[in-house]
């Protein structure tokens, strides 16, 4: 039997996976934005996975909301990603350091 | 008759405001500029007068008027008080007392001579310049007036910008370095005290200076008020070890900075000791009372050597302004010891003596650091070995200098000796060896004033630039003849400004001797 | 259901979003050269909101408790409006000169300030959510809006993946949150949070939170992305992101920590100390080190933001009031500092260097005396308006217990005066070089407002009563 | 209506105001006009002085005691302006005025060449109301007043002729030496208000015995010394400054810088006695203290001897008269360590006389030999100026003692009541000013001899001698550099354009009108002042005070001198005097002869037993060096470089690390927030256990 614990302790693992994949991740920043979508979905694990052991449909709706926010959200990192290519001509993280210290 | 005009106000706003115009002379016609700001500073210092007659006979009304219990402060007169910030209880309170008064009279007095002076002295951007004068001086107004804590240290910052940009644009070589340095030590100084009024305000809802004196507080909070507020003002005044700004600002300030630097800025340091350390944490400030007295002896004894081997005159003279504020703080400490060991006159003594030092101080080393401007506007040095025998080429100018410095090593006849005279007294009272270290600036502050004297004024020409040197002018004539003639008054008749602060200096002595602590 | 009340609470927001619409359609047809009328037409939209705001039609709540308008929606709504409008006038000659004048700047704009304004009286998890992304969004748009800058796109890159980051930790503390309390409405949220006893799960999910409002702040460690967004975005984007959302953050913060999670105080409290001492520390000590003014300023962003905070520690009302004031002083005071540079700069030159400024006192007195007071009103220097902020949030933490934040305040404040005074140094004590550039005839209404703008620095230092008067009132002080 | 207080505020005023007439107005009334307006105002002083000693001496007048203003007054204490005149200060303000009076005219001729003129003469007169102030005064604020007030004007004197480095050197140093006795002085007022808590004479001496008796103070915590000796010392510390008592005495002999009417009105007649006259005046208090008056005492007796000694090595011959000046005010002091205020007051006064007489005598050669001042190149003078030697020969005699002479009178009762006295050092005092006086006859007839007799040992250049034989007119500019730049100008010593000769009238008459009291004011006055109650009321003294016992073997002046030829001092005197005739008459080789055998004393006296090498090591230099010690290590060393500048420095270095951490790497960035989250997720799971 699949208790709650379960769920949340899969979304927690989701989470962590997609936040090393953030600041450990040195090559593509297409993986970067594939991150942030699987932090999402791990979000949205708890959510669902909360919202119905409380019997509570309202976090399935916030899911909802999730959802299409992070397609605009992959939309607009997309748009920028395109935009820093074009003045850049690399998607390598480690060489967009132009501004520091 | 002016009893009932809002005289302080007037003090406070017409010159602020009386900058705009001076501004709107612009710098491309600097004589307007210098005529308008001259007439300001002139009206405003007719407007201190009209206080002072106000002053004398407005005590009937002022309670009838049924001014606030002020406690303490019971003496304020011509009180304006209107709510500034309800919701903080923040009040728009005025008010003065004899020794307000008298700080007031030096500040608009000095602020006229600073104008005149400034009017050859200074070339570049002289509207700007006349106008950061007069804006400094309604602030400073402001500050011996503000009966709202608050109020006073809005003011009391505030001065910091005029004063930063007048080091800073008219300043010499190093004006940078020094203006900086002057502002943040300034800043460090007065951010403890905020910090230290904020929490008056939570242990009493609000910033009346009076309310503030009356509040109980224990030993613990009254010892981190009192040094709170000793950082502010021992930066102001200054005192020993927090004393390096003040060589380095005045050194590379203007002439007319230095004058108000040296004349009132520094008073402000002392007046606080008054206004704030003595009535709001009495216990903390006997406890540290040797603290200060201490600080006070080393500036003295200690600076006074310093200033001895200074070879930039207005170094000199910055160094020996420290070492005689050293008597005002001396004198306010030794005060309060003699209070609360019962010793009343003793303790009126020590505060009208570090009262009449503080006015003094004002016109002497004001006087002095005019002089060193006569003399760098001609020779462009300020250092010693560049002169010699002036008295040659310079007679008029070299006796009131020789004046100006018997005033600096307090001789008798001099307003210079009246206030160290009295503090000695106090201080051998309350330690004979105190007195005795005090007195020590009989010597050192001879021998550094006289062997500057010595350098510059006697002996031989130096140099051609000495042979070429022209007397003063009218105007140079007017100032220092005019502060001369204040700094003899004020020796041979100290009795007018003792009785104006008589008051409330016995006020403040029945106030500190009560213990506080709760 | 659906009631009209609510859409008439509703009003301003709906308004917004159809003049939004009705804009972006519009702009659609117009010639470049008739682009003004969008800006002059997005101005009076902001007007009209306002006003609308102002109405207070319908309920002080609207869906169930979704939507909240109480006081201190209203004034964060109106300062919000109030600062757009600014930024709108001083950002035209700055798009004119760099052919960026483009519809879209006002269109974005518009929608950051519409999540604001959700975002701001938002009574549920969702709401803020919502308001929060389209905020972000827009920011992150707008960030990227001089599409041939390879600084912009890089900030807008960073921008948005560490933006991204935070938003996921937030909703991630949100789903902890919603799975203790049961529910998304905030005042159940507040309601169980006072009563719970078992609160492991909750305060798990309030670390979260806080790094989520914390990185909508920039309060240090959740700083890095601002100085590099600040500088690589077009000051004419900077100018915005610099001071409305820092409101709307406010205003998250207040929702989210007072109305939801008041029961945990004692936790969120630390860690907002905690961050604010580091960002005192860090925003301060970075700023003095910076040759480029834009950045120099986002440090001093950071700073503020310590100060800012000093004022929620203690969850006083007291306190939210103060926090409240600071961050509109700070918000206008910000968007008056980057207008100088917008005022100063020209096709092919920022006027971001310090550098630039040298001897601007002689070049443009004016300017430079206006500069002067935005900088010691950011130092906190009486009578300014700057100062009365960190008065408010000082005397917030001068009471026993939290006694040593106001002297960790007042340290670094007065470390942080160091490169004010260095601005108002290079203007006013260092000549000019020869190849400056002079300073060009800016356009009439933007000289004007600026102006304004920047004396009432100096005007409500000395007349800020009744602003914080009506702040207190907003959280029901008197 | 004419009250003796409308005459004594006329006798204090009067100089004043001759001297702002000539001081602010002195271009405009011009030479002439400045030295009528001075010397009037003075002569009045005198003649109303005169009346007044007389009116008080006959008992016309009671004793004078009144505030005139109130300078300034704080709850009970209160500083006045008032005049006490009794005996005392009568005699004191007829001794000012009449000195004050003959240098005014003395003047005339001396500074006739002087561009500075006016301003000397209104600096004279201005001198001569401080002093006056002083004497007159009736409590220790005005007291205090007087005493800064004649030191300023002896400073400004001192360095008239400002050119000279040495002159300016010398003003400087007599004001910092004086200010160290000033300092002692001025602790005692303090100590004297804290006793008594009032500055008023009357009041402290009235009560002096019931306040002092048996009251200490503890100065240092743990030794409560007595009051009355801390207070008596402390005020005779001012005494050593003014009245140049040894180790205070290094400034007088420098002071010689100054011209020299001042040199006798100043520095040996009046202000120099201020000392004096101030202990005679507190003798009230001394009364109370033996410690104080051994101390005074043993002070006065090494003065009296040791700087005596230095006079006989000296060859400038104002400094010979200088060091005789110190020896004679050590002598004054003995009197007072013997509790014989009125012997010290009598000889302050004869001293007066005879030595303002002995200054300007020397004045009046120093013109002759064109301000030549080295005795080596003077010599057989009197044939040229016959009033200056005879004058000079008179005040001689009345300074080393001459039984008859005023100097005698004073000399031999001082010594006498030393020889009485049982206090503690008299023995020391007595052998002291025993051998005084074999010294003071010593150089005085040294000086004698050196100037006025033997063989000329200047040559007279008649290079441009004019006709008229009266070249004076000629050099007056000449004359006048000479003042202002540097000692005898351009001619090398010994070399005279012309022959000396006699001063003109106005400098010879004040030394006859000096002469005539030189001789006969000690016969005339000894008996009432000493012995009589002149000084009753005024002084007092413990029972049984030496002079008492003198009293009962006193049969008249005649008497006196008559026992003074039996008296061992006149021996003294007269050995001295042998010596120097046989010496500096007969024999001068033996002198040089005795400076090579004795050659270590002979240095030792004279650079002055080094102690002016010493201060100037130890106070000056040493003094120059801790203060660059304190400002270098102190200010800027440690105060600015290492805390201010410092700290400075130490937020520059953390900001360039902190700088570093702003990578501009995304996951650089991204790590630092969710180290952040970690750090306050670890935070709140220590918080929750």
């Amino acid at each position: 039997m699949i208790s709650l614990a379960h769920f949340i302790v899969l979304g927690t693992i989701l989470f962590c996976i997609s936040v090393a994949g953030i600041f450990i991740n040195r090559k593509n920043v297409i993986v970067l934005l594939m991150a942030i979508e699987l932090m999402l979905l791990a979000v949205n694990m708890n959510f669902v996975a909360f919202s119905r052991y409380l019997g509570d449909p309202s976090g399935q709706v916030f899911v909802f909301f999730i959802l299409t926010v992070a397609a605009a959200e992959s939309a607009i990192g997309l748009a920028i990603l395109v935009v820093l290519f074009r003045n850049r001509s690399t998607i390598n993280v480690a060489e967009i350091d132009s501004m520091k210290g | 008759m002016f009893a009932n005009w809002p005289l302080l106000s007037l003090l406070i706003w017409l010159p602020i405001l009386g900058a705009i115009p001076v501004l709107l002379a612009g710098d491309r016609r600097p004589d307007l500029a210098r005529r308008v700001a001259l007439a300001v500073a002139a009206a405003t210092f007719l407007v201190s007068l009209a206080m002072l007659s106000a002053f004398n006979h407005a005590i009937a009304d002022s309670i009838a008027r049924g001014a606030a219990d002020l406690g303490l402060l019971k003496n304020m007169q011509l009180q304006e008080n209107l709510l500034w910030i309800e919701a903080l209880n923040v009040r728009y309170h005025l008010g003065v007392d004899g020794i307000s008064v008298a700080l007031v009279l030096l500040t608009t007095f000095t602020s006229v001579l600073v104008v005149i002076l400034g009017w050859g002295s200074v070339e570049k951007k002289v509207a700007q310049y006349m106008a950061a004068m007069l804006v400094l001086e309604g602030l400073m107004v402001g500050v011996f007036c503000a009966l709202d804590a608050l109020l006073f240290y809005v003011f009391f910052e505030g001065m910091l910008i005029p004063m930063f940009i007048l080091i800073g644009v008219w300043g010499g070589a190093r004006r940078v370095y020094a203006t900086l340095k002057f502002f943040i030590y300034t800043f460090f100084g007065s951010i403890f005290m905020l910090v230290g009024l904020l929490y008056l305000y939570f242990k009493t809802g609000t910033f009346e200076l009076a309310e503030l004196a009356k509040v109980g507080l224990s030993a613990k909070e009254q010892a981190w008020l009192f040094f709170a507020f000793l950082i502010a003002f021992a930066v102001k005044v200054p005192m020993w070890p927090v004393h390096t700004w003040l060589p380095d600002a005045h050194v590379e300030a203007p002439t007319g900075g230095s004058v108000v630097l040296a004349a009132i800025m520094l008073k402000i340091g002392g007046y606080g000791f008054i206004r704030f350390s003595l009535p709001i944490v009495p216990d903390a400030s006997l406890e540290y009372a040797w603290l200060v007295i201490a600080m006070s002896l080393i500036a003295v004894v200690y600076v006074g050597y310093v200033a001895l081997v200074q070879e930039d005159m207005k170094k000199l003279i910055a160094y020996s302004s420290i070492a005689h504020m050293g008597f005002v703080t001396l004198g306010v400490f030794i005060s309060l010891a003699l209070a609360r060991s019962g010793n009343a006159t003793g303790a009126a003594v020590g505060i009208q003596g570090a009262m009449v030092q503080m006015i003094s101080h004002g016109f002497v080393s004001g006087a002095m650091f005019a002089s060193v401007g006569v003399l760098y506007d001609r020779m462009h040095t300020r250092m010693i070995r560049d002169y010699g025998g002036v008295v040659n080429t310079m007679p008029r100018f070299a006796a009131l200098f020789v004046l100006f410095a018997m005033a600096n090593c307090g001789l008798p006849g001099t307003s210079g000796f009246v206030g160290e005279f009295w503090v000695i007294l106090a201080a051998f009272q309350h330690n004979p060896l105190v007195g005795a270290l005090a007195a020590f600036t009989l010597i050192i502050g001879a021998a550094y004033t006289l062997w500057l004297v010595k350098r510059v004024i006697f002996g031989e020409v130096a140099n051609e630039h000495v042979a070429e040197l022209q007397d003063m002018n009218g105007r140079e004539t007017l100032v220092l003849a005019t502060l001369a003639a204040a700094v003899l008054l004020l020796g041979l008749w100290p009795q007018p400004l003792g009785n104006l602060m008589d008051a409330p200096i016995a006020e403040l002595v029945k106030h500190i001797v009560i213990s506080k602590g709760a | 259901m659906i009631s009209l009340t609510d859409i008439l609470t509703l009003l301003p927001e709906s308004f917004l979003t159809l003049a939004i619409c009705a804009l972006l359609l519009l702009d659609l047809f117009l010639k470049p050269a008739q682009r003004s009328v969008t800006h002059y037409l997005s101005i009076v939209v902001l007007a009209v909101t306002g006003w609308l705001v102002l109405q207070h039609f319908g309920e002080p709540t609207a869906f169930g408790g979704m939507f909240v308008r109480d006081g201190v929606a209203v004034v964060l709504k109106v300062f919000v409006l109030l600062t757009t409008a600014l930024v709108f006038v001083y950002a035209r000659p700055y798009l004119r000169d760099r052919s960026l004048f483009v519809g879209e700047y006002y269109v974005l704009c518009l929608f950051a300030v519409l999540g604001m304004m959700l975002l701001v009286s938002a009574g549920s998890l969702v709401m803020i959510y919502l308001g929060l992304e389209l905020l972000a969004l827009s920011s992150y748009a707008l960030v990227a809006l001089n599409r041939d800058s390879p600084l912009s796109s890089e900030a807008a890159m960073k921008y948005f993946v560490l933006g991204a980051l935070a938003s996921g930790m937030l909703l991630y503390g949100m789903s902890m949150i919603y799975g203790a309390a049961g529910s998304l409405d905030l005042n159940t949220i507040h309601a169980v949070a006072a009563a719970s006893t078992q609160r492991g799960l909750l305060l798990f999910g309030v670390v979260f939170v806080v790094v989520g409002i914390a990185f909508k702040f920039g309060a240090a460690p959740f700083h890095m992305w601002l100085p590099d967004v600040y500088q690589g975005a077009p000051t004419a984007v900077t100018v915005f992101i610099g001071s409305a959302p820092k409101l709307a953050a406010f205003g998250m913060a207040y929702r989210l920590l007072e109305g939801g999670l008041d029961g945990l105080g004692g936790h969120w409290q630390l860690m907002l100390a905690l961050l604010a001492v580091l960002s005192l520390a860090i925003g301060n000590i970075a700023a003095i080190m910076q040759s480029n003014l834009k950045r120099m300023l986002a440090y001093s962003t950071i700073s503020h933001v310590g100060f800012l905070f000093l004022g929620l520690v203690n969850g006083q009302p007291e306190g939210y009031a103060a926090a409240m004031f600071y961050a509109i002083s700070y918000a206008l005071t910000a968007a008056a500092a980057f207008g100088i540079i917008l005022l100063l700069s020209r096709a092919g030159f920022e006027a971001e260097e310090i550098a630039d400024y040298k001897g601007l006192s002689q070049r443009a007195p004016w300017y430079a005396f206006l500069m002067a007071l935005i900088m010691f009103s950011l130092a906190g220097v009486p009578p300014l308006f700057g100062f009365f902020g960190k008065l408010l949030v000082l005397k917030a933490v001068a009471v026993p217990g939290t006694l040593w934040l106001a002297i960790a305040g007042a340290i670094f404040a007065i470390v942080g005066i160091y490169y004010y005074l260095r601005i108002v140094k290079v203007m006013y004590f260092d000549d000019p070089d020869a190849d400056a550039v002079p300073a060009k005839p800016a356009d009439a209404p933007m000289r004007a407002v600026l102006s304004v703008n920047a004396l009432a620095l100096l005007v409500l230092g000395l007349t800020w009563g009744p602003l914080y008067g009506w702040c207190a009132q907003a959280f029901g002080i008197r | 209506m004419i009250t003796p207080k409308l005459i004594l505020l006329v006798i204090a005023l009067a100089p004043l105001v001759g001297a702002i007439v000539a001081g602010l107005f002195g271009r405009r009334v011009g030479r002439a006009g400045a030295h009528t307006v001075t010397i009037a105002g003075v002569a009045v002083s005198f003649v109303l002085s005169c009346y007044a000693l007389y009116q008080l001496s006959t008992g016309g007048w009671g004793v004078f005691n009144e505030n005139l203003y109130t300078w300034f007054e704080v709850g009970k204490l209160s500083a006045h302006v008032g005049f006490l005149v009794d005996r005392l200060t009568a005699v004191m303000m007829v001794v000012v005025t009449s000195v004050s009076l003959l240098v005014h005219v003395y003047t005339i001729g001396y500074m006739r060449d002087d561009p500075g003129y006016q301003r000397f003469f209104s600096y004279i007169s201005l001198f001569t109301f401080s002093m006056l102030m002083l004497v007159m005064s009736n409590n220790f604020m005005q007291l205090f007043f007087g005493w800064e007030a004649v030191g300023l004007v002896s400073y400004l004197l001192i360095g008239f002729w400002f050119k000279r480095p040495s002159a300016i050197f010398a003003n400087m140093k007599a004001f910092l030496v004086n200010r160290v006795g000033d300092f002692g002085f001025l602790l005692g007022i303090a100590a004297v208000l804290f006793c008594f808590g009032s500055l008023d004479y009357a009041t402290v001496f009235a009560s002096a015995d019931a306040t002092l008796t048996g009251r200490t103070l503890e100065i240092i915590a743990g030794h409560p010394w007595q009051a009355a000796t801390v207070i008596g010392v402390l005020l005779f510390i001012g005494a050593m400054g003014k009245s140049a008592q040894v180790p205070l005495h290094v400034w007088l002999p420098d002071s010689m810088e100054g011209p020299t009417p001042i040199s006798a009105l100043i520095h040996a007649a009046t202000m120099v006695t201020a000392g004096i006259f101030m202990v005679a005046r507190m003798s009230p208090l001394y009364e109370l203290s033996e410690t104080a008056l051994s101390f005074v005492l043993i002070v006065g007796a090494t003065t009296a001897l040791f700087t005596g000694l230095i006079g006989i090595v000296q060859n400038d011959v104002k400094r010979v008269v200088a060091y005789s000046t110190l020896s004679q005010l050590g002598y004054m002091t003995v009197a007072l360590g013997v509790s014989a205020y009125s012997a010290a007051i009598f000889h302050l006064m004869t001293h007066a006389f005879f030595k303002a007489l002995l200054f300007l005598g020397a004045g009046s050669v120093i013109i002759a030999m064109h301000h030549e001042q080295d005795m080596r190149h003077m010599g057989g003078l009197r044939k040229y100026m016959p009033i200056t030697f005879i004058t000079g020969w008179i005040g001689t005699l009345a300074l080393t003692g001459f039984p008859g002479f005023s100097g005698f009178f004073s000399k031999d009762a001082i010594i006498e009541a030393v020889h009485e006295s049982h206090r503690y050092g008299s023995g020391y005092a007595y052998l002291c000013v025993l051998i005084g006086v074999f010294v003071t006859a010593l150089y005085s007839f040294r000086l004698i001899y050196l100037t006025y007799h033997g063989k000329e040992r200047f040559v007279v250049e008649h290079a441009h001698h004019d006709a008229h034989g009266h070249a004076r007119d000629a050099h007056h500019d000449e004359h006048a550099d000479e003042h202002a730049d540097d000692d005898h100008g351009h001619h090398e010593p010994g070399h005279l354009e012309h022959a000396p000769h006699e001063s003109p009238w106005v400098v010879t008459l004040p030394l006859i009108l000096l002469a005539i009291p030189s001789v006969v004011i000690g016969w005339l006055t000894i008996g009432p002042m000493l012995f009589g109650d002149f000084f009753a009321g005024a002084i007092v003294v413990k029972e049984g005070g030496p002079l008492a016992e003198l009293a009962h073997e006193w049969h008249g002046p005649g008497a006196m001198v008559l026992h003074g030829l039996l008296g061992l001092p006149f021996w003294f005197a007269v050995a001295g005097f042998a010596v120097a005739t046989y010496v500096y008459l007969f024999n001068q080789a033996i002198a040089d002869r005795a400076a090579k055998t004795f050659a270590p004393l002979y240095r030792l006296l004279q650079n002055k037993y080094g102690i002016d090498d010493l201060y100037f090591a130890i106070f000056a230099r040493g003094g120059l060096k801790l203060g660059r010690g304190l400002w270098r290590g102190g200010d800027v060393a440690v105060i600015d470089d290492g805390i201010v500048n410092g700290s400075a420095a130490l937020v520059q270095r953390i900001a360039a690390s902190v700088r570093r951490l702003q990578s501009g790497y995304l996951y650089h960035y991204a790590f630092a927030m969710i180290l952040g989250l970690i750090v306050l997720l670890g935070g709140l799971w220590m918080a929750a256990r």
